[in-house]
C-alpha cells in the first residue's frame, strides 16, 4: 500500500528533450523517489508566483534510489517551466499520491498499451516487472514517428503510428486487437489519451483484467477539492481521480460522454 | 515571550486567527498529511447538506490568471456519515472544529444546524448562504436580504454555539448582508465565498467548467475580499473571517488590518497543502519583530481616513 | 482572402471588433508612436468632464497578483480643450474615434453631449456611468436603475450618433442594467468597468491607494467580466462591448464566443502599447486557419445549454 | 530633444552582483541604447506572465553604441526576475521614456548627489560629462559601506556613510552642505530615496539650479495611465513623472506631505 504522500523540494539534475516537445527531467527527490509505485503520480509547483497557480499533476516516470524523473510533453505554462530548469533548481513536489497499478506478481504477463504523455509509465513498469519477474510487453502508440520517445533499455517495446512511419500502421488500440490474435495476457494496462482508454474500456475490460489510468484536470490532487470525479459504473456517484486512481480497473467506471 | 495569537468569535476562542476555508481541505481530517491540525485556530469543513451529494459532472475545476474556477456542486457524504466516520477522526487529531452547512430550504438549514448543535465536539456553525454553483437555493438565498434574515434568525433558535454567516460578494453591497446577520444574531461573518467567473476553451468552444459558471477563488480575489472585508468592518460590531486568494503570510496581516478577526486559507492548500504550519511561523516572527503583543492589536489597525474613501462616503 | 472583420454598434461600422478601453492610453494620440491607431476599429478616449479635472492625490496606481488598483480620479484636460487640441490630431491619425464622458450631475452629461454632438468626428459616445474613484456620483449612478435610465434617456435625446452606456461590474445583477440601458435607446453596453478593490502596504499601514479602494483591472479579473458578458448577452440584443483583462489575442476570442460584438484592450496597453496590432495579427491567422469567413460567426458562439448555468436559472 | 520610444527585445548578455542586493545588468539593446539622454528610463516587462503585470521602470545606467545597462537593487519580483536572466535570455523594453537631466554644456561645473538606486545614475552622467568637457562631481551615499556600489574608471565619487564606515560620516545632503561652504557649482542634479530628494530642495534650491529625478509608482510610463502625477509648485496641479519627467527643475514641483 502506497505510503503517506510528502512534501519535498526536489533539485533539478537535467533535462533532455527526447522528442518533438517531449522532454525527460531529472530530479534529486530523496523521499518521493523511494515511496511511490507505477502508476502514482505526484504534483508539482511554483511557490514564487501565481501564475501559474495550480500544482501541476505527473505521473513518476522512474524512481532510482534518490533520482526520480518526469516525461512530459510541453503544452503550457507549468510544463513550460519545468522544461527551462537549469540543474541545481529547486521545485516543489507533493507526493506520491493517488493509486497506482496492481503489484505485479513474478510469473504472470502484462501488456502496457502506452499512448502521447502515458509514454511516461514505461520505464518505472518495465523496472517493476523485471524486479517481480514479470513478463511485460509494451503497445506505444503516436501520430507519427518523430513523437516516440526513444526509451533507452527497455526492450519489449512495439510501435505504432497512425501514418505507417514506424512500427504497426494503425493506432495502439488497432495494434492489440491484432495481437489478441495470437495470445493473451494476463493483466492489460492503459495509459495515454482519453479516446485511446475509451477504445481499450470497449475492446477489452469483459476479456481481461484491464487497468487504466485515467487524466482529468486537477486542482489539488489529494482529495481536498473534489475537482476530479471519475464516473463509477452503474451508479450515480464519483470516484475521485487524485484518490480512489489515477489507476482505476476499466470494469468499475464510465467515461462522460461528450458534454 | 511570544505574542499572544488568541481571537473570539462569539463565545469561541480561536488559538489563533488561522482558520482553513469550506471545501479546500475536504472534511479536514486529511491535512494531518501535511501538518499538525491541532495549530489551526479552527477547522471548516467541506459544505455538509442533509443527504450526500454527489455534486456537479466534470469539468469542475480550471485554472485562470492568478485564480481558479470551481464548481463542485457541494459533493459531500451528507451530515449523518459526517457525524459517524469524521467527526473521530477530527477529534482525534485535537482540531478546533467549525462544520459548514449548505441547503436548499430554509428547513434544512434548521435540520442540519439541529443535529449538529447535539454534537458538543462541533464548537461552530459556518452557514453558507452563498455557493455559486447549485441550481436552486445556493446564492439565491445570499442576495436576497429577507431571505438571509430569515434563515440565520431560524438557525440562531436552533444553535447555541458560534453561528457564522458566509456571505456571497457577487452582490452590491455586502455590509447590507452582514448587517442583516448581526441583527438576527449572528455571532460573525464570513467575507465572503467565491465570485462567479468563467472562462472558455476556445477550440472546442466549449466552457471550461461544465456548468459554464463557476466560484473563482485564489490570489486574482484578494484585493476584491480585501474591500468587502474593509466595507462590513465599518458596518458591524461583530468579528469578521476574511476567506479569499490568502497565498502568503503577509495577505493574512492585511486581512486583519482592513478589519478581519481571523482569516480562511482555501485555494493555497492546494499548492501548499502545508500553507498554515506555514503562515504560523511567518506571523509568529513578525509579531515579534514589530514587537506587538497581542494579535489583536492589528485588527482593523489601517491608518485611514474613511472620508478618503468614495466607496465609503456614498453609504 | 482574408475575413470580414467589420462589426456594428447601432449605425457605427467598426472596421474591426478592436478597441481601446477610456483611461488606458490617454487622449488615444500617443498611441501613435507603437502602431498606426487606424488599424483600430475605433480609439475610446479618457472620461471627459466638463471641466478640467486635476485627478486624487498620489498614489494612484498599485500592482496586486494579476492586476492592478488604479484611482486616477478622472484626471482630464475637459471637453474643451479635448476638441480644440486632440482632435486634430487624432483626425490626422485616422483613427474612428469614441469619446467616453463622466460627470457628477445629469445635466453635465447632457452639456458633455451637446458639445461632441456637434463634432462629426466623434462618432459614438461611451457614457461612464461606473467610475469607481470620485466622491459624488460615478459609481452611483451606474448603481441605481432609476438615475442610469433618466442619464441614458436625457443623453439619447441629444446625442444621435452611437451611443454605449458603460456599466459597473460592482453590482448583484448587471443585464438588469443593461437591459435599462436598451430601453432608453442605447445602441450598446461596455461590460464592465473595474471593480472596487483595495491593497494595504503592511509594513506603514497605509492603503497603496490614497483613496484606499481603487478600481481593479487587468487578467486577474477576466473571468469575472467574462460571465457578465454571458449573462448580458442573455438579457438583451443590443451590441456588447466586453472590457476586463484582455492580454493575448485568445482572449479576445473568448470574449467574442461569450456574446460580445467589440472588445476594449485597457491595463494590457500599459505592458504592450502595441499589443492592438499584434492581436489583430493573431485574431487574423485564427480566423483563416478555422476558415472562418466573418468573424461575427464568433459571436456568442459558444456551445452551451444554458440549463446548465445556475447563475442564469435564477433569472 | 529625445527621441521617438520604442519597444524593443533586448538580450541579456551579464550580471554582476556590485554590492548588497545591488546588480548591474547588460544588455544589447541597440535602438534604446543609441536613443537615450541621462536621466531618461525604460519600462521592462515579462510578456510569459501575468504576475509581474505591469512593466517595472529602470534609468539608463549606461549606454554605449548597441549595449545599455541597469544598475539595480533587487526588492520585489520584477527586480528579482531581472536578476536572474541568463545570457541571451530576452526582455522586452519600452524606451527610451520621459525627460532626463538638462543637456551639458562644457565648461560648466556639476555636483550630483546619488543615494540608493540612484546610483544608477553615475556612469551615464559622467560619459556625457566627458563627452561635453563639463566637471563632474558625485556625492554618493549609503546606509553603509557595504551598500555602496564600486563603479570602475569613475573618478571624482565622494562618498558618505550614514555610519561613517566610507568617506563622511553623514548622510549625502550634509555633505553637499560642507562642500558649499568651500564652493558651488553650476548645477546641482539629485537622484536617491524621496527624503533625500526632498531635502535637496529645501536646502539648495534657492541658491543653486537643482535639478531632481523623482520616483513615483507607475503603470505605463508612457503618460497612457495618468498613474504618476507630481504636484506643480504653487498650483493645485499636476505633472506626470513619466512624461514631464522624471526629471524636475526642484522649483516646480513640491512632494506630498505625508498623509
Ligand atoms: C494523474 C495525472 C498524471 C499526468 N502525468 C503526466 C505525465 O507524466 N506527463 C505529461 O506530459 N503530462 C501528464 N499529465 C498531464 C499534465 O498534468 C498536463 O499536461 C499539465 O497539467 C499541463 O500543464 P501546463 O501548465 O503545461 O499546461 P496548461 O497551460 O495548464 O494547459 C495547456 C494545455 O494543456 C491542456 N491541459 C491542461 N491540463 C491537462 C490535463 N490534466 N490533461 C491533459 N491536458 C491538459 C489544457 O487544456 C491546455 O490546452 C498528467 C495528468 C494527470 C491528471
Ligand atoms: C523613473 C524610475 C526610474 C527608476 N530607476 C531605477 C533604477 O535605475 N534602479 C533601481 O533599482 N530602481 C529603479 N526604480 C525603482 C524600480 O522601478 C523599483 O524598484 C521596481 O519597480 C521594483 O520592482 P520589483 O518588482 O522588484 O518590486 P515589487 O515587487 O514591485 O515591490 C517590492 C518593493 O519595492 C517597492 N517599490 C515598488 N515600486 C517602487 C518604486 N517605483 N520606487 C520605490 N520602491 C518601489 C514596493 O513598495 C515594495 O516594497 C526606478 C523607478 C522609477 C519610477
Ligand atoms: C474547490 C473549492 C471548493 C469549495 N467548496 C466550498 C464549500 O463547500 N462551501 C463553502 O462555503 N465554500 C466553498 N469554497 C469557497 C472557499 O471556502 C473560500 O471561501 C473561497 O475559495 C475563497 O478563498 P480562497 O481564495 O482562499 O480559496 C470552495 C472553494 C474551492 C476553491
Ligand atoms: C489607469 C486606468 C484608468 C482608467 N480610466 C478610465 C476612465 O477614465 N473612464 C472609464 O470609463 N474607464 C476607465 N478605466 C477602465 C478601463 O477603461 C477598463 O474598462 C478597465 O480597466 C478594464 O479593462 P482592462 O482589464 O483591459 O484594463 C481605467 C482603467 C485604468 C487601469
Ligand atoms: S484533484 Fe482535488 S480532489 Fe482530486
Ligand atoms: S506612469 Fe502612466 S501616465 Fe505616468
Amino acid at each position: 500500500m502506497p505510503g503517506n504522500s510528502v512534501l519535498e523540494t526536489a533539485i533539478t539534475i537535467d533535462t533532455l528533450e527526447v522528442a518533438n516537445r517531449t522532454f525527460i527531467t531529472r530530479f534529486r527527490s530523496p523521499k518521493i523517489a523511494c515511496m511511490v509505485t507505477p502508476g502514482q503520480f505526484l504534483m508539482a509547483s511554483f511557490p514564487e508566483t501565481s501564475d501559474p497557480l495550480l500544482p501541476r499533476a505527473f505521473s513518476v516516470s522512474d524512481a532510482q534510489e534518490e533520482t526520480m524523473s518526469l516525461l512530459y510533453v510541453a503544452v503550457g505554462k507549468g510544463t513550460g517551466r519545468i522544461a527551462k530548469l537549469k540543474p541545481g533548481e529547486p521545485v516543489v513536489m507533493n507526493g506520491p499520491l493517488g493509486r497506482g497499478f496492481p503489484d505485479m506478481k513474478g510469473g504472470t504477463s502484462v501488456w502496457v498499451a502506452v499512448g502521447g504523455s502515458g509514454a511516461a509509465l514505461i520505464p518505472i513498469l518495465d523496472r517493476a516487472a523485471r524486479k517481480t519477474g514479470t513478463e511485460i510487453t509494451f503497445y506505444y502508440g503516436a501520430r507519427t514517428g518523430a513523437q516516440l520517445v526513444n526509451l533507452d533499455g527497455i526492450k519489449n517495446i512495439n510501435h505504432a503510428t497512425d501514418d505507417g512511419s514506424k512500427g504497426f500502421h494503425g493506432n495502439v488500440v488497432e495494434m492489440l486487437k491484432e495481437e489478441m490474435k495470437k495470445g493473451r495476457p494476463g493483466q492489460l494496462f492503459g495509459c495515454g489519451p482519453t479516446p485511446m482508454l475509451v477504445a481499450m474500456k470497449k475492446g477489452f475490460e469483459s476479456q481481461i483484467q484491464t487497468y487504466l489510468s485515467v487524466e482529468t484536470p486537477m486542482a489539488c490532487g489529494m482529495g481536498f477539492c473534489q475537482g476530479c470525479p471519475v464516473r463509477k459504473s452503474g451508479e450515480g456517484d464519483y470516484y475521485l481521480a487524485c484518490k480512489d486512481g489515477p489507476v482505476f480497473s476499466a470494469a468499475d467506471i464510465e467515461f462522460e460522454v461528450g458534454r | 515571550m511570544s505574542a499572544d495569537l488568541r481571537v473570539h468569535i462569539g463565545g469561541l476562542e480561536l488559538k489563533n486567527p488561522l482558520m482553513t476555508a469550506s471545501g479546500t481541505c475536504g472534511y479536514g481530517d486529511e491535512l494531518g498529511d501535511y501538518f499538525n491540525v491541532s495549530i489551526l485556530g479552527a477547522v471548516v469543513s467541506k459544505s455538509l447538506t442533509l443527504k450526500p451529494k454527489i455534486g456537479n459532472e466534470p469539468p469542475r475545476v480550471a485554472e485562470v490568471s492568478c485564480g481558479m474556477l470551481n464548481s463542485i456542486g457541494l459533493a459531500n457524504i451528507g451530515v449523518q456519515r459526517f457525524i459517524s466516520e469524521k467527526l473521530p477522526k477530527l477529534e482525534k487529531l485535537g482540531a478546533l472544529l467549525i462544520v459548514n452547512i449548505a441547503a436548499k430550504r430554509a428547513e434544512d438549514y434548521v435540520s442540519l444546524a439541529d443535529a449538529l448543535a447535539k454534537v458538543s465536539f462541533v464548537r461552530g456553525l459556518e452557514l453558507n448562504l452563498s455557493c455559486p454553483n447549485v441550481k436552486e437555493g445556493g446564492i439565491e438565498f445570499g442576495t436576497d436580504l429577507g431571505t438571509l434574515s430569515s434563515i440565520v434568525k431560524l438557525v440562531r433558535k436552533v444553535f447555541p454555539r458560534t453561528l457564522i454567516v458566509k456571505l456571497t460578494p457577487n452582490v452590491t453591497r455586502i455590509s447590507e448582508f452582514a448587517k442583516a446577520a448581526e441583527n438576527e444574531g449572528a455571532d460573525g461573518v464570513t467575507v465572503a465565498n467565491t465570485y462567479v467567473g468563467m472562462a472558455i476553451d476556445i477550440h472546442s468552444r466549449l466552457p471550461r467548467i461544465h456548468t459554464v459558471t463557476g466560484g473563482m477563488s485564489g490570489p486574482a480575489i484578494k484585493p476584491l475580499t480585501m474591500a468587502k472585508v474593509f466595507e462590513t468592518s465599518k458596518a458591524v460590531r461583530i468579528p469578521i473571517v476574511a476567506s479569499g486568494g490568502v497565498f502568503v503570510w503577509q495577505d493574512f496581516v492585511e486581512y486583519l488590518m482592513a478589519g478581519a478577526t481571523a482569516v480562511e486559507i482555501g485555494t493555497a492548500l492546494f499548492t501548499k497543502p502545508d500553507a498554515p504550519a506555514r503562515f504560523l511561523e511567518g506571523i509568529t516572527d513578525y509579531l515579534s519583530k514589530e514587537n506587538i503583543k497581542r494579535i489583536d492589536e492589528l485588527i482593523g489597525s489601517l491608518r485611514v481616513n474613511p472620508e478618503n474613501v468614495p466607496h465609503l462616503k456614498r453609504n
